[in-house]
C-alpha cells in the first residue's frame, strides 16, 4: 500500500495516540463542552474573499470557536481539544474552455471537489479523497448548479475546490462512538462549503441567480443535571460535539431573495422524539424551517463579504483606467 | 581502483544510448536518447518554439517515487540548458532522455541522490552526443565530499559519503562555467571554494584556468579530468564507425 | 590536415582547416553553426566562430566549399525533403498508398498517380507488402505532418532520377544510415568519389558478377537496400543473398577498402559462385 | 516574438495599458522595468516593485489549527503554505528490522552516523558514548519517522487539477523537504523516542526518569551505561508533516519550508510511556507534561532567480563567453549596462521568465557568534551564477535568516 507519488510513513504503520484520560474518563476534568448560545443563536462567520490572487475568485471562511473552545484556547489544560471550529479555503478556476475531450455542453460545467487535509480532523485523512470527501462534493455541486447562470457561459468549465483546514466533529471525542451514530460535522461542513463556494463564485464575477447561503438546524438531546437527557429540542448552527446526542440535522442551501432551496439533505429520525413528547412543533418543516433561518443569518455574512469583492473589483478597474 | 569508463551506443534500437559507470562511486547507469520524436497527446504542452525535453529515472531494484521525479527536474534543468532545441527539425518535438540505475547501491527513501548525480549527468550527456542531438557545449560532472577534519574526498563510496559532513556535486560545461551545484551537509562558504577549486581540475585538469599556478600539485592526484573521458569516448567511437575514413586518409 | 579534426559540441572549427576558396561564400552542413559575437570585447579578433552542435568529424569540400560535421553514422532516418527511399507499402485508399518508411514512424503518403505516366487507368496495382523506390516529396510542419513521397518528377513527369517505382522481385537488406549515404555516393559513379565514400565493394561485386549476369541495386536513404540478381539465372538466390552479406558485414564491422575486395572473394567463394 | 525588438522601444509611448502588456511581452515589461533609461534616473526595480535582493512580506502565524500538534500558516507575499503536524506512535514491534541488537539494552545502536561537528576529528566519536547518542539521528531516516508531504491540488494556481495525484512539481518539493530535514538533522532521534523502565525501580521514580529523559535533552546520558540493562526504546512518535500549499504565486519551497520550521517549532508533543499491562503506549493529556521539540538550529531557505535581458539567446545564435571571459564581462558591466539580474524571492510572473535558480538553506551557529553555516546549496539551469555571486547570495541569504528568525521569534 505504498504511494509512489507521495512520500510514506512507515511500512507497518501507526496508531494514533491514546490519552490516559480517554481510558479512564473521570481523572482529567473532561468535561463535555456546553452550547453557550441560545437555541437560535448563530455563530460568527468569519468569510473574506480574494485572499488567493492567482484564481478567478476565492474566499475563506472560518467559525467562531464555541465557547470551550476559546476557553481552552486562552488557558490551556489539556492537549484534547475539547471541539473543533471549521476553517476552509476555496477557489474557483474558470471559466476556462472544456478540455479537448470533454463533449459539447451548451452550459457551464461545474466541477466541485470538497478535500479534508490530512490533519483536518482528529483522525489523520488520508490524501486521496474518500467516500464523504466525494459526497459532498455531489451535495455542494447540486447547491451551487441552481444558482449559476450556466447558458450564460456554454463550453466552458468552472472549477471550484475547497480545501478543508478544520473540520468540524462528529461528536463529543470522549463518546464512544456508536456505529449508528452519523457524521454530523459532515453537515456543518457542507454548510460551511456553501456559503464559501457561493462567496467565492461571486468574486469570479460569475453570474448567480441569488448568493446562495448554507445552513444548519438539528434536534439535540443533552444531558442536564437534574434528569438525565433532557426532552429533544431544536436547535440552529449546532455543534455536534456540543450535545449529548443529535437525533435528527439538516442542511439546506438557500437563496433568500427567491426564497428557494437548491439542496436539502436531512438525516435522522425524529418520529421517535415527537412521539415521546408533547411539543407538536418538533417536525420535519420545522427543522428545514430552522435550517433557512440558520442560512438567512449566513447569507448577511455572505452578502457583506461580496460586497467587498465588488468594491474591490470596481476600485481596480477605476485605477485601471486612470 | 580504476577510472570511471564510459561507452557509446551499446543499444542498437534508440537513436542514442550510453553506459556509464564509475567504481569508485558504484554507480553504473544506462542511458538512451530517442531525439527528435513526436510527443503524441502532449500537443498543448509543447512549445511551439522549443523542443520539449523529458527526463526519466529508473532505479535499478525499487520502483520509482518522490526522490526519483527531484532528479529527474534538476537534470532536465541542467540538459535543457544546453540543448539547443530550437535546430531545425527540433521545435515542438521531443527529446526524451531515460536514464536506468543499473548497479550500485539503491537510494532509500529520502535519501540524498547525489552520489549517483554525476553518473546520471554523464550518461545523459553521451547519449545525447550519441544521438547526435545538438548541443551547445558539452559537460561533465564530479562528487566530492568533506569530511569532518575538512579534508576533501573525491567520488566517495556510498559508505564514505554517509559518514562525511558535506557532499557537493559540480558540473562544469566545456567552457568553464558551473553549469550545477549541488551541495548538502553543514558547511562554509571557504570549504566550498575549496571544492570548487578542486571539482573544476577533476572535470577540465589544470590547463583550463591554470593562471594561479598553485593547483598545478593536485596534478598528479586526478590524473586524467572526466572531460577528457567524455572526449576520449567520443572519439573513440568515432574512429571505429569511420575507420574506412581515417585510414583512407 | 592529414589526421581528421574530431569535433564535440562547443568546440571551435579552427579557420585553418576550412576550405580556403576565395570569394565564393561558405556553406554550412548539418553540425555546425555560426555564432555571432553578442558583447564584443577588445580582445577578441574575429566576430565570429565556426562551432561544433555534434559530435564527429569535420569534413570539408574545397571544391563546393562546403564543411559540416560527420556525426555518429548509425541514426535513426529522419525524413528529408529529396532523400531517396525505399518504402513498403503498407495499405492503400482511393487516392493513396500508405508506406512504412521505417518501423517506428507514421505512415508516409504516395499518391496512386505519382507515377511514371500513370493515369487512372495505368497506375500500378500495389498490394501491401510491395516496395517502391521513392523520392521524399515533403515533410510537412510541426507534429502530426505526414511525410508525402512521389515517384516521378512532377515537373517533367519522368521517374527521375531513373529506377523510381516499384521494386519488383529481388531482397531487401538493412543497413545503416550511414552505409546507406555511402553507398549512394559510391554508386552515383566517378572513381574519385567511391574514394571519398571509402566503399570498393560495388566496383568489386560488379567485376567479378560481370559474367553471372550482374545485379541491381538500389539504395534507400532510409537503411535500406535492394538487390536484384534475376539476370542470373538459376543462381539468383545465392548471388542475391551473397551480394546482401557482403553489404551488411562491411557495415557492422566498417571495413576498410583492403578488406572489403578480400571479403567479396571470400562469400562468393563460400558461396561457390564462380566469378 | 519580437521581444527583442520592443526592448529598445519599451519604456516610452505605451498605447497599451501596462496589465496587457505585462501578458504580451512579459520578457521585455519585466526588462523595462528592471532597467530604465540611463535619463530617468529612476532605480532598477521589479515589475512586482521590489528591489532585485528584496524579499516579499513574510508573516507566520502558529497554533491555530485545533487537531494538530503543531501548525503554522505562512505568507510569503501572495504564496500562502499551511502546514499541520499531526504525531502518530509506531510501536517497535511494528518495524520489521527492529532486530535483536536494537531492542538489547544497548541505547546507543552501532549504526552510521553523520558528524556535523566539524571540529570533532574523525573515529574520536567512537569512543565517545554520549556524544553519539546526542548526535545519532539514524532512527529518523531508517524508521521514517518524518512523513513530509506537500500539496498543491488545492486549487492554490491553475494548471493543478484538484483531485489528480501530485504532480512532478509537488513531489519534488516533499522530497527536497524530506532531504532537507534529513540532511540538516532538524528534529532530534531523542525527541521522538519513547522508553521504557523495567519496574526494578519504584513506580514513582520511573515516572520521574522519565521525565529527565524527555525534558532535559541537553543532559548527557551518561546514566545509560548503570541504568541501561532495564531501559529500551518501545516506540517512536511519527510525525506527519503535512503542506497544503494554498494559494501558490511563486517560491513554493520558501513557503513550504517556513510552514515546515514553524510548525516544528510550535509541535508539542504529550508525554507518553509504555503501558506494560495493555502492552501500548499511553499518552498524558495534560498540557503541562507535554514538551516541545529541540530543534537544531534553524535552517532558512533563500530562494532567487536569475533574470537575464537577451531573451534572444535562444533564438539569436550568439558566441557563449567560457567562464574566464564571462568573469571580464561582469567586470565591465559595473560601468555599462548590465545584462542579467539575480531576483530574491521570485514571484510566479517572474519565475516564468527565468530558467537559472539558486536556493541556499543556511543557519548561523548560536555556539560560535552566529557563524554562517551553508546546509544546502544548488544552483541549477544556467552560466550567470559563478563563484562570486554564490558569495554575494550567501551574504544576502544572512540577512534573510535574520529577517525569518525575527518572525518566527514573534509567533
Amino acid at each position: 500500500m505504498t504511494d509512489r507519488r507521495r512520500i510514506n510513513g512507515p511500512p507497518g504503520g501507526t496508531r494514533p495516540p491514546v490519552f490516559a484520560s480517554s481510558i479512564k474518563p473521570t481523572t482529567v476534568a473532561a468535561e463535555r463542552p456546553q452550547r453557550q448560545r441560545q437555541p437560535n443563536e448563530l455563530r460568527k462567520i468569519f468569510l473574506k474573499t480574494g485572499l488567493i490572487p492567482s484564481a478567478s475568485g476565492s474566499s475563506y471562511l472560518e467559525f467562531e470557536p464555541s465557547a470551550s473552545l476559546s476557553a481552552a484556547r486562552a488557558s490551556p489544560q489539556s492537549v484534547i481539544p475539547p471541539s473543533s471550529s471549521l476553517k476552509l479555503a476555496c477557489t474557483v478556476h474558470g471559466p476556462k474552455p472544456l478540455a479537448r475531450s470533454a463533449t459539447f455542453s451548451p452550459n457551464l460545467v461545474l466541477t466541485t471537489h470538497v478535500k479534508y487535509a490530512p490533519f483536518a480532523a482528529r483522525q489523520r485523512k488520508g490524501h486521496i479523497r474518500d467516500a464523504s470527501e466525494r459526497d459532498l462534493g455531489v451535495h455542494l455541486e447540486t447547491a451551487l448548479r441552481g444558482a449559476i447562470v450556466a447558458e450564460r457561459w456554454p463550453k466552458s468549465g468552472l472549477d471550484i475546490t475547497i480545501t478543508v483546514l478544520e473540520a468540524e466533529d462528529d461528536r463529543w471525542w470522549a463518546d464512544a462512538p456508536d456505529s449508528h451514530d452519523a457524521a454530523w460535522g459532515m453537515m456543518n461542513v457542507l454548510a460551511g462549503c456553501i456559503t464559501a463556494a457561493s462567496a467565492a463564485i461571486a468574486d469570479a464575477r460569475i453570474d448567480c441567480l441569488d448568493l446562495v447561503a448554507g445552513g444548519v438546524a438539528a434536534v439535540v438531546a443533552d444531558e442536564t443535571a437534574e434528569r438525565g437527557v433532557s426532552a429533544p429540542r431544536l436547535m440552529l448552527d449546532t455543534d455536534p460535539a456540543d450535545h449529548r446526542s443529535t437525533l435528527s440535522a439538516c442542511v439546506v442551501a438557500y437563496m433568500p431573495a427567491r426564497d428557494e432551496i437548491t439542496e436539502l439533505w436531512l438525516k435522522g429520525d425524529i418520529s421517535k422524539a415527537s412521539v415521546g413528547i408533547d411539543d407538536k412543533n418538533l417536525t420535519h418543516e420545522a427543522l428545514i424551517d430552522g435550517a433557512v433561518d440558520a442560512a438567512r443569518g449566513a447569507h448577511s455574512v455572505l452578502a457583506e463579504a461580496v460586497r467587498e469583492s465588488a468594491e474591490r473589483f470596481a476600485g481596480l478597474s477605476s485605477g485601471k483606467s486612470t | 581502483m580504476g577510472g570511471p569508463t564510459a561507452s557509446l551506443h551499446p543499444l542498437s534500437r534508440a537513436d542514442g544510448s550510453a553506459s556509464y559507470r564509475c567504481p569508485a562511486t558504484g554507480s553504473n547507469v544506462l542511458g538512451s536518447v530517442n531525439a527528435p520524436i513526436e510527443l503524441p497527446g502532449r500537443r498543448d504542452a509543447l512549445k511551439p518554439e522549443d523542443a520539449t525535453i523529458e527526463v526519466f529515472v529508473k532505479p535499478g531494484t525499487a520502483p520509482g517515487g518522490v526522490g526519483e521525479r527531484h532528479i529527474e527536474g534538476i537534470l532536465r534543468d541542467a540538459l535543457s540548458r544546453i540543448i539547443l532545441g530550437r535546430e531545425k527539425g527540433y521545435p515542438r518535438r521531443g527529446v526524451v532522455i531515460t536514464l536506468a540505475i543499473v548497479g550500485g547501491d539503491s537510494i532509500g527513501r529520502g535519501a540524498s541522490y547525489l552520489p549517483i548525480l554525476p553518473a546520471l549527468l554523464h550518461t545523459s550527456i553521451l547519449a545525447l552526443l550519441s544521438a547526435s542531438v545538438p548541443l551547445s557545449m558539452s559537460i561533465s560532472a564530479t562528487i566530492l565530499a568533506v569530511d569532518s577534519s575538512g579534508k576533501i574526498i573525491r567520488e566517495p563510496s556510498s559508505a564514505d559519503a554517509a559518514a562525511t559532513a558535506s557532499l557537493h556535486v559540480l558540473a562544469f560545461t566545456s567552457k568553464g562555467h558551473l553549469l550545477l551545484n549541488e551541495s548538502e551537509g553543514a558547511f562554509n562558504f571557504d570549504t566550498w571554494e575549496r571544492v570548487y577549486e578542486r571539482a573544476l581540475t577533476i572535470c577540465h585538469g589544470t590547463s583550463a584556468l591554470g593562471s594561479d599556478g598553485d593547483v598545478a600539485m593536485t596534478e598528479t592526484v586526478d590524473s586524467q579530468p572526466l572531460e577528457g573521458l567524455v572526449r576520449d569516448t567520443v572519439e573513440d567511437r568515432i574512429h571505429v564507425e569511420y575507420a574506412w575514413k581515417i585510414d583512407a586518409a | 590536415m592529414s589526421s581528421p579534426l574530431i569535433l564535440l559540441p562547443g568546440d571551435e572549427v579552427p579557420t585553418d582547416y576550412l576550405p580556403s576558396n576565395g570569394s565564393a561564400p561558405l556553406r554550412l552542413g548539418p553540425g555546425l553553426r555560426l555564432l555571432s559575437q553578442a558583447h564584443p570585447t577588445p580582445a577578441s579578433t574575429s566576430k565570429h566562430v565556426l562551432t561544433a552542435t555534434q559530435a564527429g568529424i569535420l569534413s570539408t569540400d574545397n571544391k563546393r566549399n562546403a564543411v559540416s560535421i560527420l556525426s555518429s553514422s548509425n541514426r535513426r532516418y529522419i525524413p528529408t525533403p529529396n532523400d531517396l527511399v525505399i518504402a513498403q507499402v503498407h495499405h492503400s485508399s482511393v487516392d493513396y498508398f500508405y508506406c512504412m518508411i521505417t518501423p517506428q514512424s507514421p505512415h508516409a503518403v504516395l499518391g496512386q498517380l505519382s507515377f511514371e505516366g500513370a493515369t487512372k487507368k495505368t497506375r500500378p496495382m500495389l498490394r501491401g507488402g510491395d516496395l517502391v523506390y521513392a523520392r521524399v516529396l515533403s515533410t510537412g510542419l510541426g507534429a502530426g505532418a505526414e511525410v508525402e513521397l512521389a515517384c516521378v518528377n512532377l515537373a517533367t513527369g519522368k521517374s527521375e532520377p531513373g529506377g523510381l517505382g516499384p521494386l519488383n522481385g529481388g531482397m531487401v537488406f538493412d543497413i545503416s544510415t550511414g552505409m546507406a549515404a555511402r553507398l549512394i555516393r559510391a554508386s552515383s559513379a566517378s572513381a574519385e568519389q567511391q574514394q571519398v565514400a571509402g566503399l570498393v565493394v560495388l566496383d568489386e561485386l560488379g567485376k567479378k558478377l560481370e559474367k553471372a549476369g550482374g545485379f541491381e541495386i538500389a539504395v534507400g536513404r532510409n537503411g535500406k537496400v535492394w538487390v536484384d540478381c534475376s539476370n542470373s539465372e538459376d543462381h539468383a538466390v545465392r548471388t542475391t543473398v551473397a551480394i546482401g552479406r557482403c553489404l551488411t558485414t562491411i557495415d557492422e564491422h566498417n571495413l576498410n577498402p583492403t578488406d572489403q575486395r578480400k571479403l567479396v572473394t571470400r562469400v562468393l567463394r563460400e558461396m561457390k559462385i564462380e566469378s | 516574438m519580437a521581444s527583442s525588438a520592443a526592448v529598445s522601444t519599451a519604456p516610452p509611448a505605451l498605447s497599451l495599458p501596462p496589465s496587457q502588456f505585462a501578458r504580451l511581452q512579459p520578457h521585455a515589461y519585466l526588462l523595462a522595468h528592471l532597467s530604465p533609461p540611463a535619463s530617468s534616473q529612476q532605480p532598477s526595480i521589479r515589475a512586482n516593485g521590489r528591489a532585485p535582493s528584496q524579499f516579499r512580506v513574510t508573516s507566520t502565524n502558529t497554533g491555530s489549527l485545533t487537531h494538530t500538534n503543531g501548525s503554522s500558516v505562512v505568507r510569503l507575499g501572495d504564496t500562502t503554505a499551511v502546514c499541520g503536524i499531526k504525531a502518530e506512535i509506531l510501536h517497535t514491534e511494528d518495524i520489521a528490522s527492529w532486530s535483536v541488537s536494537h531492542s538489547s539494552s544497548s541505547s546507543t545502536p552501532n549504526k552510521r552516523r553523520k558528524l556535523t561537528n566539524p571540529t570533532e576529528k574523525p573515529g574520536e566519536d567512537r569512543q565517545d558514548g554520549s556524544d553519539e547518542v546526542e548526535d545519532d539521528d539514524s532512527y529518523i531516516e531508517d524508521f521514517s519517522l518524518l512523513v513530509p508531504n506537500l500539496s498543491l491540488s488545492t486549487g492554490c494556481a491553475p494548471g493543478f487539477i484538484p483531485g489528480a495525484p501530485p504532480s512532478a512539481l509537488a513531489q519534488s518539493l516533499s522530497h527536497r523537504v524530506l532531504s532537507l530535514l534529513h540532511s540538516s538533522r532538524l528534529v532530534r532521534s531523542e525527541d521522538l523516542e519513547i522508553w521504557y523502565q523495567r519496574p526494578n525501580l519504584g513506580p514513582e521514580e520511573l515516572e520521574r526518569h522519565n521525565e529527565d529523559e524527555q525534558m532535559d535533552v541537553d543532559v548527557e546520558q551518561d546514566g545509560s551505561g548503570s541504568v541501561g540493562e532495564t531501559r529500551e526504546i518501545k516506540a517512536f512518535w511519527v510525525l506527519y508533516i503535512d503542506i497544503m500549499i494554498i494559494s501558490l504565486a511563486g517560491n513554493p519551497f520558501d513557503a513550504a519550508w517556513t510552514a515546515v520550521l514553524a510548525a516544528l517549532r510550535d509541535t508539542k508533543l504529550p508525554r507518553a510511556w509504555w503501558h506494560a499491562d495493555n502492552e501500548t503506549v499511553i499518552c498524558s493529556d495534560l498540557v503541562s507534561e507535554a514538551r516541545r521539540l529541540s530543534l537544531r538550529g534553524l535552517p532558512v531557505a533563500s530562494s532567487f532567480r536569475v533574470f537575464e535581458a537577451d531573451a534572444a539567446s535562444g533564438w539569436r545564435a550568439v558566441i557563449v563567453p567560457d567562464a574566464e571571459e564571462e568573469r571580464k564581462i561582469a567586470e565591465s558591466d559595473r560601468k555599462g549596462i548590465q545584462r542579467r539580474w539575480v531576483l530574491a524571492d521570485p514571484d510566479g510572473y517572474e519565475e516564468g521568465l527565468a530558467q537559472e535558480r539558486v536556493c541556499l538553506v543556511i543557519d548561523k551557529d548560536q555556539r560560535q557568534n552566529g557563524k554562517v553555516v551553508i546546509v544546502k546549496m544548488e544552483k541549477n539551469g544556467g552560466f550567470a551564477v559563478d563563484r562570486k555571486e554564490l558569495k554575494e547570495l550567501v551574504a544576502v541569504s544572512a540577512q534573510r535568516w535574520e529577517e525569518i528568525n525575527k518572525i518566527l521569534g514573534q509567533c
